[in-house]
């Protein structure tokens, strides 16, 4: 599978809205243990704004979809993961400028814009605790791919957004509402970035179904 | 949970509805966003003062909606920053063509969306500054004095930078009077048992049945260190102790102190602790100003309480005297 | 049981002492006995307003020692009404030659002690008053209006006849104006986690995971039936329904509002408690002139609210416009 | 035992105040259930503040030894008990005016001055569920005993008063901070009532043991 439609795409964006929906419980108690409980409840709101406000109304805009899944969350969440994740996906909207059909390079240059801007927002680098720990790895992944198959580049990019959410057990935690735990925080996994390893793995389950 | 409220998804517009029922000839909802309220009666020309952050710290932060106080708040979602359309129409609410200043806790979330705010507010032509409160010294040492986070601290922080702003300082003069302000406020807290968030359900920390969380933050994350409970003449000793280090490199001796609670922590309790804090003081040579016991920045009916320090100077203090009243918090000094 | 406290027996000293810290520019400590607290500042001719009560309720009753309201005030132990002696002094602080009101919750105990308290002061050539306070419709029906036992509702009785005294009525006048206010008060509370008492560490009732308790006493006396948690659409039109009822007599459309809560609740939930009685009122022709949101009438860290009612006329209304602070209230008429 | 001195009615009030503070924690209970649960807690205080305050400066002044148990409780406790239970020792105080010995008549006429200051104040009559109910029958069991013997006229007080506790039961209340239950507080005991009847227990202990 080499490129997704915008309404496969739009398909593949209601699966992680779905995932993030179903495992709102598990990411409160993470969130729970070193902040403030409530990535879950963000989450899952930014996700059901997604689910309501994301329409295709141009089937060629795939920027648009990505725009409108941005925004969406932007105005539905608030807090530190409002701004970061709605910068995920508009930093794909950008990529996906005059795109018809998405990409594995489109997704990779998308996850690159993503990056930058949230480490210029955010001010926090791979190792803080953050969800840029799972989403850099990732991001790297899919540009390093070759094969730009969507299920293989996927395939490893979820795998190294699950490693990263391990990884960020062994940090003390520099950005966010653990940072003023330092030390304490560490032995807990971060919050933001089990959030970008489950839409890795949405994303992987979908094409890997579409492809069936 | 056992909470007085209608539905999950509805929470914060049916506080806002209450809120702005009971002071309605002083307030009311922005007709640019649903999450923003505002101060009825303006004065043109002077600098714009917004606050605003997560709810569930009520009566903060529409509380302080008021006369020398705040202009506009931007209202998140329970324990959320508000998103940054939210902060850009406060922005507009609060211009009164002299630039505005947004005062807010020190959270990465908050930052961030009133980064972003800004940012809107610019493409618009509106000057606006961002100065987030970092007063909890339990969250990161004096040499990252500015990375701490806000609690209480900040009431007096506003308190002195909206007088500046009615008083018709500048843009500019507002702004380094918050910076001032801002590095002059320490506070510490501590939990003692945890709230309940009315979205989920969940308590938001566990602690054992004689312990307590000493240095924990408003949205109950942990602090320095879990420890027992103690007597109030020996847990406020403990938290002076830190506090007053702090102060050291202040040649003035005149402060304001407040005593907050964080929610189901009594008012007896609170004076119990200003009895201790105020011996404290005496002994070390300081003079109080004004006590402010109250709770004021609360998380939901979290047991706890902090203690707010603010080393005064002569322009602070003159600010501090203006006279000034919100729905939670008023200030008016007494002739004598 | 996690308290912020030193000892049983400094609980209601330590509190007052910290209190008095706080306000010592405005209040201090009776010479004459150590649970009497007046307001520093005196004028001469006019009606002394005493209240009182006792401990564990705070704010109340000292919260409410200020400007156009209280002048001093008689503190019990323990939910316990303060004793004769206290009372006595405490009458003799407030009193500048013009006799004595004492408005107090009608409670056996306050009632027995008052009533001494008013024996002692007339020897002593003092004329003193007593208005016990008889707002919760809980607790007698109509035909035993005076029967009623005092909650929230003090507040506005308190501002109302203490403003007449500001303004230079006779203490006739004054507690004329005491009667009409107090017979136009009508509370209703609910209660819904239990508060501790801080002497035995006791929690003072006991309610099922989801039961509450309609038309409990502000000491967690049991009330009218136990029922359900229900949303607070439902819970507020059930306690309003009882409330408007009380109100049938009166051809006057225009109120006041308190939503007081108990304790722990929160200020978002008195709120959203808020949005539901002003929907209500608005439906039902009233006029709200003014609305009190807070924990002002609190029984430690219970968690519950009341809903009051008050019934302006003319007179109360020109008394209620009268600017008048505290530590735990104010009001200001906003200029228009 | 005909009388008592000076010395053995303070033993018998020290007998009675700790009696109460024996009880603390059970009268407390007992307030809990129909009022505001702090019942043991005033009469604990108000029987220290006997056990401090009372001193028998003046070997002759039975008067005065009562007098000063009134003027502790009634300074220490405050509360509706406070007034209620000093009354009733300054109703034996004034009968005790100028007598230098306490004999049951003594004690029978100042438990009548105490029912009928303490109605007065108080505006209740026996079947109120008040400690009326306790302190009446008691009261009246005294003046019509007419061994004048303590030990067997204390046994009938002492069995009047507790069968007034048991009455409580079965009224619902009309004073007091229970009245407003009306009949959610038939089945509980009084708890006023329930210290009348701890004290007449104590009276008769005391001068049960002394006569031996
Ligand atoms: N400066 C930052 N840069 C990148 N990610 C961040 C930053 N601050 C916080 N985050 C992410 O946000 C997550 C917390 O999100 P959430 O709980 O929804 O917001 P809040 O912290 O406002 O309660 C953290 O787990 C972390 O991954
Ligand atoms: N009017 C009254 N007359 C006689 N006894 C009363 C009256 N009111 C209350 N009591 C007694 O006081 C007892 C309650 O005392 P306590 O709990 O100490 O005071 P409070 O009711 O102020 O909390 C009741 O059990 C009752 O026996
Ligand atoms: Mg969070
Ligand atoms: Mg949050
Ligand atoms: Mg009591
Ligand atoms: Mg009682």
């Amino acid at each position: 599978m080499k490129t997704l439609t915008v309404q496969e795409a739009h398909g593949m964006l209601k699966k992680i809205a779905n995932e993030w929906i179903n495992h709102e419980e598990q990411l409160g108690e993470i969130d729970r243990k070193i902040g403030d409980g409530d990535h879950g409840i963000g989450m899952a709101n930014g996700a059901r704004a997604i689910l309501q406000n994301v329409t295709e109304t141009d089937e060629k805009n795939l920027a648009n979809l990505f725009k409108q899944a941005g925004m969406a969350m932007m105005e539905s969440m608030g807090g530190a993961s409002g701004v970061i994740f709605s910068a995920l996906f508009l930093g794909v909207a950008k990529a996906a400028k005059k795109q018809e059909v998405l990409t594995v390079e489109v997704l990779a240059s998308g996850m690159e814009n993503a990056v930058k801007e949230i480490k210029q927002r955010g001010k926090a680098a791979v190792g803080d605790k953050t969800m840029l720990d799972a989403l850099v790895p990732a991001s790297e992944a899919l540009s390093a791919d070759h094969s730009r198959d969507f299920v293989s580049a996927l395939a490893i990019a979820r795998e190294k957004a699950a490693e990263g959410v391990e990884q960020t057990k062994r940090y003390p935690a520099k950005h966010g509402r653990s940072k003023f735990l330092g030390e304490r925080a560490i032995g807990f996994q971060d919050a933001g970035a089990t959030s970008v390893a489950l839409m890795c793995q949405a994303m992987y389950d979908y094409v890997k179904e579409e492809e069936k | 949970m056992k909470k007085i409220m209608n539905a999950a998804d509805t929470l914060v517009e049916d506080m806002l509805a209450g809120y702005v029922s009971a002071e309605h000839d002083r307030v009311a909802i922005s007709k640019e966003h649903p999450r923003v309220l505002y101060k009825k009666q303006k004065k043109t020309g002077k600098v714009g003062i917004v606050s605003g952050g997560g709810s569930g710290h009520e009566p903060l932060f529409f509380g302080l909606l008021g006369e020398n106080l705040v202009d506009s708040v931007a209202i998140g979602n329970l324990f959320a920053a508000p998103t940054p359309n939210a902060v850009l129409a406060a922005i507009k609410e609060a211009d009164q063509g002299a630039g505005v200043i947004c005062l807010f806790g020190n959270y990465a979330g908050d930052v961030l969306n009133f980064d972003m705010g800004v940012e809107l507010a610019d493409f618009e032509e509106i000057t606006a500054l961002n100065l987030p409160i970092a007063d909890d010294v339990a969250s990161a040492d004096q040499r990252h004095q500015s990375e701490r986070r806000g609690i209480a601290g900040d009431l007096f922080v506003l308190k002195e930078v909206a007088a500046a702003a009615a008083k018709g300082y500048s843009l500019e003069a507002c702004y380094q009077i918050g910076l001032a302000a801002n590095s002059r406020t320490f506070s510490l807290g501590v939990g003692i048992e945890p709230g309940t968030n009315p979205i989920n359900g969940k308590k938001n920390f566990e602690l054992a049945a004689n312990e307590i969380e000493f240095g924990l933050g408003i949205h109950g994350e942990p602090g320095i260190e879990k420890m027992p409970l103690v007597s109030a003449h020996k847990l406020v000793g403990k938290m002076m102790a830190r506090l007053l280090l702090e102060l050291q490199d202040y040649a003035e001796q005149e402060l304001l102190v407040c005593v907050n609670g964080l929610g189901a922590t009594t008012m007896m309790e609170l004076y119990i602790v200003n009895k201790e804090v105020s011996q404290l003081l005496q002994q070390a040579g300081y003079h109080v100003s004004d006590t402010v016991v109250d709770s004021i920045c609360t998380t939901q009916e979290m047991a706890g309480f902090s203690i707010t320090l603010h080393v005064l100077n002569e322009e602070l203090k003159e600010l501090y005297q203006m006279e000034a009243f919100s729905s939670c918090y008023f200030h008016k000094e007494v002739d004598q």
